[in-house]
C-alpha cells in the first residue's frame, strides 16, 4: 500500500546499503530531489543504474557512494563529459567504480524485460559494436524461425527505483506525462518504487485515459517535492534550467569546487529549497 | 566575421541540411544534427520527420533544443511514445530513414568511437559512450556523419568501435548481417565526403568554398582520396543562412 | 504518403487475392464496415489473422473468403460460439480453412515483434498447454543467463492491416484512443495500412502528447465512415450495440438466414448505412 | 423464485465474491467472474483492483460488461493500457494475485478445456478456445475456477489442455517451471471445492446450503472426494443478494 509522507522518510525506509537503484528520467522529470536526499543519507555501495546517468550520478560518484554504473549514456547531455565519473573512472577518485555499459536499445529493452518479468530482452543490436567485447551480459539467442542472431541482455531489476511525476491523486495513483522516458519501467521493474511529484490532487478525473498511470498499488512511497527535478524539467510546471547543467561542467571541473557545491546545495539543503530554484522557470499562465 | 560571410561550422550545417528531402524520417542527435536538420525543415524540406531519441516524433522546434528532451520537442510534436517503443517500434522497426551520428574519433570506413579515448579499461579519457548509436548505426535505412575536422579526430584506426560504419571496407557490414546501408555520407567543415561504392572508403567529392586539398589532408589521420571530379560545395544561400542564424539567436543557450 | 479516398477506392488498392489481413481492434473499434467492403468486393483466399476474430470473420469465412485463420479467441465476446466459423472448421461448409491458434499473450507478442521489426517474440507463455502439441509455430528459446525456457512465436507481418478509429487531421495523423487494443502493432506490423476513420479534424493541437497517434507516413489510406464500427463502438462517438451481438447468435446459426442477412446488410448495403446503424447508439453531447 | 429465496448460479457468485479482498488484482473474465468480482468490490472489498484483458485496469464498472472490452470498464478504469502492455507488463510481470477461469471441460485436478469437443483436427465441436486462459493459469498467483456442475463439464479426461491446472497432480507445475499456484478453488452451483495440499485432487469443502453430496457426486464425472471436516456454505446476505441483483438489472443485456 502506497504511504505518503516525507521524502527523508520514503528514502530512509526504501533505499538501503549495497541496493542497485535507479533514479530514473530520461532528460525530463529527472528526480534530483530524491538523489540529493540519498546523499545526505549517505548511502554507499549502490550500484547506480540509468541510461542516461547526468547531474546526480555525478554527483552520487563524485561523492563516493556507488561501487557500480550501468549505464549507455555518460554525458551532460548537450554540453559534454561528466567530470567526477571521470575522475572515477580515470583515477579511481574518490573511488574505484565498476562499469556495465551498454546502448540505449540495450538498457530500454533491459527495463522493458524487467517490467515484463523476463529474465532476458531479445533485440536486433550491438552488430559489430565494441561493447560486445568489453560487457559480458551481452549475449545473443538464435531465433527459432529464422536462424537470425539476435542481442541479448538480462533484465534490468533494481532494488528500487525513484522517479519524479507531476502528479500524484489523493489515492496515490501518479501520472508521468510529456516525455515519458523510461519511468513507466524502471518502477515496474523494480522490488520497491518512491515518486517525489510536484502536487497532490484530489482525483484524476480530468486525466485521458491513456495517459501514463502508476496505480497505487504499483508504489511504496510518495513525497511532495514541488521543484524537485531541478535543474531537469516538469512538463506543465516549469522549464528546463540549461544554464545549471552548463554550469554544472565547471562545477565539476575541480574535485574543490565540487565539495564546495555540494556542501552548499545538498548537505547543507533541504528539499524545500527545490521550490525556489525553479520559481522563475515556471510559465506564466 | 570576415572574408566569406559565413563560417566553416555554417558550410558544416548547411551543406548537411541539403542532403535531406521532404520524405525523410530522421534521427536526430544534438548539435550539428539537430542544426541541420531544422534548417532541412525550414527552407527546401518542409515534409521532413524529425525524431528524437527521448521519444518525440515529428517534432518541429522554434528553438534548438540543449538537450535531446527539451520540453519544445514533446510541445511540437505530432506524438511522444515512451523510450522502449522509440528503440523497438521506430528505430528497429526500420521506420527511420536518416540517421545522424557525430564522432570523436572517425576512421576512413565511418566507424566511430565516442566511448574512451585510450584502453577500454584503463582510459586516458572516459567519453560518454554510444548512446543510441551503436543501433542507430545498423537500423537506420542510411547515416549521415558531421564533425569538425582535426587530426585527434579523424584516425588512422579508432581505440574503440561504439558504432560500426563500414568496418574494414567492402561488404563488411553484409558479412554482419546489417542489411542498411550504413555512413552514405560525411560533412565536415572543410568537406563533403561519400563512400567509394566498392572499397567504402570515404572520399572527398566536394570542397567547401575556399579550401584546399591540402587543408582536408592537413586536418586528417589518412591519406586523403578525392574523387575524380572534384566539385565545389555552394555556399549557404541567403535563406538558408538566416534560418540558421535565427535558430541560433532563438537558441540562447548561454 | 496518405490518401485520403473512399473506403471502396482504399480497399481495392490495398487488399489483394491470397493476402493476409488483419483487420483488428479488441471489442472497441472493429473495423466492421472495412470488412463488409471487403466481402463486397468478393477478395479470395485470405489468411485472416487476429486475436479475437468474432463477427466480421465469421462473416468473411461464412462467404467463403478466408483460406486460414491465426486468432487466439474464436468467440462471440460474452455471448458464445462463432456458428459460421465452427461450421467451416467441422464441416468444411463453405471450404475448408486451415487454422494456426494461439493464446492472446501470444499473439500480442507476434504483433508486438512484427512492429519492433524482430522475426520473433520471446514470452514466458504456453507452459502446459496443447496448443504447442497442435501448433509447429509454437517453439522456445533458452534464456544464456538464467538457462530458463521461454516460448518462442513468429512475428506477425500482415500483407495489409485495417483498423478503425476515432479521427484524422488533414495531414492525416490518425488519433485512437480509449481501449486502444493491439491496434497500434498491427498497423506498425503491416506492409500496409488502412484506417476507417469517424470524421476528419483540422489538427491535433488539443490531443495529449501521450496519446496514440499514427503519424500519417505510416498509414496508406484513410477512409471517413461514420459508424464504421459498428456494431462495435467508439468510445466518445457512440456505444456498443449489444443487442446485435446478441442477435448474431440467432442469424449465424442456419446457413440460409446467414446468407440472407448477408445479402441485405452487406452485398447490397454501402459503408454510409453504417452512419444510420449508429444513430441510436451517440451518446446526449 | 421458490425455496431459499436465491439460484444457485447467485450461491456461485456469492461464494466465489467471498474468496476476495481488498488487497487482491484480479484479472477478471466476462460472466460469472466478472459478477463476482463486481460484488466483492460493492460488498467486503472495496479496495480491489479489476483488470480486464482489454487493457483496463482498476475498472469499476456500475455495468456489468457483456464483453471484455465494454466502453464502461474504460471510463471507469485508472488507466487503460495496449493488450500487449496488459500481457507483458501486467499479466506476465507477475502483478496479478488471482485469475478467473471458466471451463467448457474440467478435471479434477483444475485442467481446463474450452479449445475443443472431440479431436483437435476433426473436432466434434470447436469451441472459442483459449484467449488469455494458457497464460492467466500460470502467470497469476492463484487461480480461482467457476463453473455450473454437469457430467459433460466436469470430466474424468478433457479433451484439450487449453490451460493448466495441475495436471496429473502432486508437484506437476513445479515441473514444468511454473512458480504459481494454480487452481486453488473451485465455485461451482453446488460446492466449495479446495485442492488437497498434496495430490492437488479437488475435493468438496462445503455444500451450498441445501445440496446433498449425493447431488454433487451426480452431477460430476469423477469420483468425488469430500473434505473430512465438509462445511454448510452461508447463503447470501440480503446485501450480497441486493448488490448482485442490482448490478444485474443495471445490464440489460436482452
Amino acid at each position: 500500500m502506497v504511504k505518503f509522507c516525507s521524502l527523508a522518510e520514503a528514502l530512509a525506509e526504501n533505499l538501503f546499503d549495497g541496493d542497485s537503484v535507479a533514479f530514473e528520467g530520461f532528460t525530463h522529470l529527472i528526480p534530483h530531489a530524491a538523489a540529493h536526499e540519498a546523499i545526505r543519507q549517505g548511502r554507499q555501495e549502490l550500484t547506480l543504474i540509468r541510461m542516461t546517468p547526468d547531474l546526480v550520478y555525478d554527483q552520487m560518484v563524485g561523492m563516493g557512494m556507488a561501487k557500480k554504473l550501468i549505464f549507455s549514456y555518460l554525458g551532460n547531455p548537450g554540453v559534454g563529459l561528466l567530470r567526477r565519473c571521470r575522475d572515477a573512472i580515470e583515477n579511481c577518485h574518490p573511488r574505484a567504480v565498476e562499469i556495465e555499459e551498454h546502448s540505449h536499445a540495450g538498457m530500454a529493452n533491459a527495463y522493458e524485460a524487467g517490467a515484463a518479468g523476463l529474465p532476458l530482452a531479445v533485440f536486433r543490436g550491438y552488430r559489430g559494436a565494441g561493447l560486445t567485447e568489453v560487457n559480458p551480459n551481452i549475449r545473443s539467442v538464435t531465433c527459432p524461425f529464422t536462424g537470425e542472431t539476435l542481442a541479448a541482455v538480462p533484465a534490468l531489476r533494481p532494488d528500487v527505483t525513484f522517479i519524479h511525476a507531476q502528479k500524484a491523486n489523493r489515492k496515490g495513483d501518479v501520472l508521468v506525462e510529456g516525455i515519458v522516458g523510461i519511468q513507466k519501467e524502471a518502477v515496474l521493474a523494480a522490488k520497491r518504487a518512491v515518486v517525489t511529484v510536484e502536487e497532490v490532487v484530489e482525483d484524476f478525473a480530468d486525466v485521458h485515459p491513456n495517459c501514463c498511470v502508476l496505480p497505487q498499488w504499483t508504489i511504496r512511497a510518495i513525497a511532495v517535492v514541488p521543484g524537485g527535478a531541478h535543474p531537469s524539467y516538469a512538463h506543465g510546471y516549469y522549464a528546463r534550467d540549461n544554464a545549471t547543467y552548463l554550469e554544472w561542467d565547471h562545477i565539476a571541473a575541480d574535485r574543490e569546487s565540487f565539495r564546495a557545491w555540494m556542501k552548499i546545495h545538498v548537505l547543507d539543503a533541504k528539499p524545500e529549497v527545490f521550490a525556489s530554484r525553479v520559481g522563475h522557470l515556471r510559465r506564466a499562465a | 566575421m570576415s572574408g566569406p560571410g559565413f563560417t566553416p561550422e555554417q558550410m558544416m550545417t548547411v551543406a548537411a541540411a541539403r542532403a535531406l528531402t521532404s520524405d525523410d524520417v530522421c534521427f536526430v542527435g544534438i548539435g550539428a544534427p539537430s542544426s541541420a536538420c531544422n534548417v532541412a525543415r525550414l527552407t527546401h524540406a518542409p515534409g521532413i520527420t524529425l525524431i528524437y531519441e527521448s521519444g518525440t516524433i515529428g517534432a518541429a522546434p522554434k528553438v534548438l533544443p540543449l538537450s535531446i528532451g527539451d520540453g519544445e520537442l514533446c510541445e511540437t510534436a505530432v506524438t511522444t511514445v515512451s523510450v522502449p517503443e522509440m528503440f523497438r517500434y521506430w528505430l528497429q522497426g526500420g521506420r527511420i530513414t536518416v540517421g545522424f551520428l557525430s564522432a570523436a574519433q572517425l576512421d576512413r570506413y565511418g566507424n566511430i568511437n565516442t566511448t574512451v579515448i585510450g584502453d577500454y579499461h584503463h582510459p586516458k579519457t572516459r567519453l560518454p559512450g554510444g548512446g543510441g548509436a551503436p543501433e542507430i548505426a545498423t537500423s537506420c535505412g542510411e547515416v549521415f556523419i558531421t564533425m569538425k575536422q582535426s587530426l585527434r579526430g579523424m584516425v588512422e584506426k579508432i581505440d574503440f568501435f561504439t558504432s560500426f560504419g563500414h568496418g574494414d571496407g567492402g561488404d563488411a557490414r553484409a558479412k554482419l548481417g546489417i542489411s542498411t546501408k550504413g555512413p552514405t555520407l560525411l560533412v565536415t567543415d572543410l568537406a563533403v565526403w561519400k563512400p567509394d561504392p566498392e572499397t567504402k572508403e570515404f572520399m572527398v567529392t566536394s570542397l567547401h568554398p575556399g579550401v584546399t586539398g591540402d587543408a582536408v589532408q592537413a586536418t586528417c589521420g589518412w591519406k586523403v582520396k578525392f574523387a575524380d571530379r572534384l566539385e565545389e560545395t555552394a555556399p549557404p544561400s541567403g535563406l538558408e543562412l538566416a534560418t540558421l542564424r535565427d535558430l541560433k539567436a532563438r537558441s540562447d543557450h548561454d
